[in-house]
């Protein structure tokens, strides 16, 4: 019964596009619409010749306006059509936060089910990138708070298809983050069939056993890196955990991970006081209390706005701060 | 530009037809129609303030005195079409078919309030100002990618024209030829500020230039130009030719809501007035006495067949129970996320415990 | 050289308008904008008066636009005026959420200060006053998150006109949240006199050492009712803080807190999954570790929006839920 | 509607006079200004996309072809009014007095490239489409209420129209008559969508109409046209009228940035013929010409001037030294909070250690 599967090389970008592409094949409801994506095929790219393989009407270049974009998808969601809406930069959501805060998450639960919003929600986003101000933004954890919205977030070419295919087939809307600095970094072998990769579960990226770092996104090359200069340079083995989705987080896989360890490091760019890393704390503590041997720590973006790109390097977690929290809580 | 959009009107106030161009559509039957939708809503209206002022409900949006906007606009209406109320647009509702008992639940505070009779396309009053335009552009766009005729009709107030999503709603709706009606009710006020503090414009009507679409100013409080008007842009709209702003000039009567006190920002002698010269209701009583076919007791037992069926939706409402609280956790998502379905588990145990 | 210090016994709504009045009076500079203000004086009467004080050019009614009245109220804060502009409930601050997110918090740190915003977002929040849909949000959380602006909420009288006042003379912009439900609540004496409640500083409400309570606004009378009950049932004392300032937190009030209790326990309305209650974990974490003796406890609202009042009694923590932590944690 | 908004033209592409209502003030001494300013303008804007190819600054984003829109409308500002300019808009920003080295800077990631000249009221560009219209109209209803005649004007492109703070901005200010000038510059395309997908107008001028202000459209690449025309909206919004909506017809020969490649949405060739005949430069120097002042040695003399001032400014650019990376913790508040403090302090520290 197995057929081969036939595989590709393909960036993150590419596997974006890719992810469409199949689902627009195969389902005639499925739209794409945005600023720019049409013949220019998006600023990074990543809608590059949908609209010469689907048309003019399912590939839609929009007005210059968020809150229009989202609210007519709204529309287009509750009338049997699955929007993917692009938003050019993550920093430019904000005009659309009405729409999504008080409708996009919350027509289901008003309606107890009468009308829902099966729709996407793109963006590129987060810093590294010598992107202009505001482009930089890394907001994941406006959206974590905002119930009946889910919040993805690939590092690599393999999840960033599953994850986006399962994101159009959710029956709810979806926010599917795109870390601009893994849009091209690596190539990854990429089924060109359709698969999915799980909304609501991380991945372990490798087993350790002295300590847990938890990430996602672009971090997890900042992570990675980190990982393996401690190892070679002290032999502190570490629990490397890519989150994937930011809402729902997986329970089990933290809980799991820091139970082994006793030990957990965070890591993310957007400022430390509201991030997304409290929360993963806040779980911690309530899962694994007795487990933990040092405090948790996390490394993040300050508290000030993703500064101008000469100076943003200074703005995000880097390995050396990485490392520093791994000896830090490992020598606690 | 007051004198580009001029306000259109077929019934003055003394019922007298001043423009003869429906005149052969203008029938008894039709007349009767409008008559009794007007005042069944005035009826609901009544009772939704009564219901209030004894704590039977909460907060109400009383909307008397903009029947004939409400009524006139919706009846047009078919089948599958789209419905985007505000809080204030109970009349539009009722009319095209939402469920007396749950306008009354939405009021109540309980969440079934917010559904819809099944295959009934009307959404949920849209709580923050002018969000809903954005919607109904979508949902007639989705009609028209379908290839069918059905449309959107969005109600929203003079206040609502402010917003960003009034504008982006009527541009998007202009730049894919969505065939929706925006159909503004100018009734002067957006709470206490009046409509001279709200924009410059002394017509809401001529905004549409800037879309470049159809802009028609009619008495808002002229069931007859609110009918046929609206018609026409339906008839406009689903046979591709985009859509229509519609500014029907009217005037609530009472407070924003049962919650405000109007007399600390207008005169309430000015509703009287208006209650006695422009009311809708009285206006088609005129035009029908007119036309010879006014007639009380005809009225009466009208009133009487109204009474009836608001008296049931109120026993209804009533014999509704308590509110379903489980509601709140069950439908955020398709399937409750686990820490949805924890504080669920966690809140059940606490029901249990207090049992 | 001591003058009587005259007190008037009012409100929290009183004594907001009572804050405003006192530096209008002051300060030619000092506005008042936004919808229904005016002649009106607000929906909820925390404007009553003031037009008729101070006339139509300072206290404005605005169109119904809130990116208008955040952003045209940046543009007067930058150019000699120091605006307070009323969101007519933080439900309705979404549509200004581009505003407030990429420039009034950020122009001060883009212009490395030549222009700066010093401006006051008043707004109404929180459930419990059977309010419609939307308007009963409580999202601090999204703001406290934003860097370069300030989150405040006082749960009286006192403590509202005295950081209202500090808000308006702050050099940046200050978010003053008006929990709902204490606006009507409880009478406290107020002095006449212009003072100021320090922002960045909590209050500790009541000494105890069995647990800490940290809470907020309209959860204070929740949270003090479920300590004082506690108390009598099982002797268990508490030591219950109001943390007044959301951004930045008062960590030497919560580390000596809980450092001298073991334990505690956070209560807030928003929902947990990225709440303010993650952040006091965290610094909780940070800085108290070894002197934790349970899990810290957050009672919250539900990862849902909060629902039609019919029964948001039951998204909404009471004193049973906070007693049942308080337990679960002392006998841990 | 185009009929009733007509695009106004002084010079045409001839560089002759079709309108003689300024030819008074069209002086020799005028004219010479507007032409080295816009031939400054360009020279600058073509140092700007070198320097990024020879990667001696990040992505820049050009604006040749826009030289007469942004230097005519910025040349009639006065000490004290504030400009709010967009990213393109370098010709109008350095014509009001912004510091070249600065501009430079901004476009090498650097905070300083933010900051004004002291005195001067120059906004950094706006990065979200749209939303400085609304800052305009604050700080210019902030000049209303002290009593001044400053004003603002605020640039912004043809798809910024679409958004909503392009409504609420117009809307403000119109109510409040707000003395500011809404600077289009319609030039053609958002990136890569045409203005036909942008909007169903065929003109931004008759927006205006939706606020009951003056529009005008002008065709943007005639710097006398652009120059007198603001300039009355200017002395019109200085006696207290109010604002102007200003659409400047006009064309970016390049790319949306250094980053975009045109050719993937619109034949380049476009560009190439508007080069030759409605270019801006070429047309102030026909009619120059046809005056009998142009003059190549002239013109060569001012090219030396100008490659002086701006090569000194690269020069200054990059003596500059290193961006001062504690820029991002200092100005985050007017007293940096804990939060900040901390982690500047181990900033410090961790750099400390690197030395
Ligand atoms: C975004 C938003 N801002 C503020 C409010 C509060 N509010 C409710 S009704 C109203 C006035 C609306 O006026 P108008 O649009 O004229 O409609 P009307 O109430 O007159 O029918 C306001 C300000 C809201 N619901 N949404
Ligand atoms: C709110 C927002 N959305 C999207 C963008 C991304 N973006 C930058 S420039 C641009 C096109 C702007 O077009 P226009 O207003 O015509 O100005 P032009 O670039 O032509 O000068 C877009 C979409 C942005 N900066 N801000
Ligand atoms: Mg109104
Ligand atoms: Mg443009």
């Amino acid at each position: 019964m197995s057929t081969a599967v036939r595989i590709q090389k393909l960036t993150m970008v590419q596997a974006i596009t890719d992810a469409m592409a199949t689902m627009m094949r195969e389902h005639d409801d499925v739209l794409v619409l945005g600023e720019d994506v049409g013949k220019n095929g998006g600023v990074f790219r990543a809608t590059d010749g949908l609209q010469a393989e689907f048309g003019e009407q399912r590939v839609i270049d929009t007005p210059l306006a968020e809150s229009g974009i989202i609210g007519t998808s709204i529309g287009l969601a509750m009338n049997g059509f699955r929007p993917i809406a692009e938003m050019q930069f993550l920093g430019f959501i904000y005009p659309a936060f009405n729409q999504i805060m008080t409708h996009a998450s919350r027509i289901r639960s008003r309606t107890l089910g009468h009308f829902t919003v099966p729709m996407v929600i793109r963006a590129p986003f987060g810093a590294g990138v010598r992107a202009p101000e505001i482009h930089s933004d890394s907001v994941e954890a406006l959206f974590t708070h905002m119930p009946g919205i889910k919040v993805v977030v690939p590092s690599n070419a393999y999840d960033a298809k599953g994850l986006l295919i399962a994101s159009i087939e959710d029956p709810d809307p979806v926010l599917f983050l795109e870390p601009m600095r893994c849009y091209r970094s690596h190539k990854l072998e990429v089924p060109e069939e359709k698969y999915k990769v799980e909304i609501g579960k991380g991945a372990r990226l490798q087993e350790g056993e002295d300590i847990s770092l938890i990430a996602w996104g672009a971090m997890m090359d900042v992570v990675k890196k980190a990982a393996k200069e401690i190892e070679e340079a002290e032999g502190i083995t570490c629990d490397v955990l890519d989150l994937l989705t930011l809402y729902p987080l997986d329970r089990n896989l933290i809980t799991e991970s820091v139970q082994k360890t006793g030990r957990a490091v965070i890591v993310h760019e957007a400022p430390g006081t509201g991030g997304v890393g409290n929360d993963v704390v806040s779980l911690i503590n309530d899962t694994s209390f007795l487990h933990l041997r040092a405090p948790i720590k996390r490394v993040t973006g300050h508290d000030t706005p993703v500064p101008m790109f000469a100076i943003e390097d200074h703005y995000l977690p880097d390995a050396e701060r990485v490392k520093q929290a791994i000896t830090d809580t490992v020598r606690f | 530009m007051e004198a580009q959009f001029p306000m259109k009107q077929i019934l003055n106030e003394d019922g007298v037809v001043v423009n003869s161009e429906f005149e052969n559509e203008m029938t008894e039957s039709l007349t009767k129609e409008l008559y009794i939708k007007m005042l069944r809503a005035r009826m609901f209206d009544r009772k939704g303030v009564n219901l209030q002022r004894q704590g039977r409900i909460g907060t109400y949006v009383p909307f008397e005195g903009q029947e004939a906007a409400q009524v006139g606009s919706s009846l047009v209406l078919k089948e599958g079409d789209w419905m985007f109320p505000t809080y204030r647009d109970h009349a539009a509702t009722l009319t095209y078919g939402h469920s007396a008992r749950n306008l009354f639940l939405y009021w109540k505070g309980y969440p079934i309030g917010c559904v819809p009779p099944e295959g009934k396309n009307i959404f949920p009053p849209a709580v923050p100002i002018a969000s809903q335009l954005l919607h109904a552009t979508g949902t007639a766009w989705a009609e028209k990618m379908k290839g069918t005729d059905r449309c959107s009709i969005v109600y929203f107030g003079d206040g609502a024209t402010s917003e960003g999503d009034f504008h982006e709603g009527l541009n998007f709706a202009s730049v894919f030829n969505a065939p929706v009606i925006f159909f503004n009710q100018n009734n002067g006020f957006a709470i206490s500020v009046p409509m001279e503090k709200q924009m410059k414009t002394k017509t809401i009507a001529q905004k549409a230039v800037a879309y470049d679409i159809p802009g028609v100013r009619i008495d808002g409080n002229d069931i007859f130009v609110v009918y046929f008007e609206t018609k026409k842009a339906m008839e406009h709209a689903r046979s591709g030719n985009g859509p229509t702003l519609i500014e029907a000039v009217t005037y609530r009567y009472g407070a924003h809501t049962t919650a405000d006190d109007p007399s600390k920002y207008r005169d309430q002698k000015e509703a009287k007035r208006r209650r006695e010269t422009t009311d809708p209701l009285l206006r088609l009583e005129r035009y029908m006495a007119n036309q010879g076919y006014f007639d009380e007791a005809w009225k009466t037992q009208v009133e009487e067949e109204i009474t009836k069926e608001i008296e049931q939706a109120v026993e209804d409402m009533e014999a509704f129970g308590p509110a379903e609280i489980t509601d709140m956790f069950t439908h955020v998502f398709h399937t409750p996320t686990w820490s949805i379905q924890e504080q669920f588990d966690s809140f059940q145990s606490r029901m249990k415990e207090e049992v």
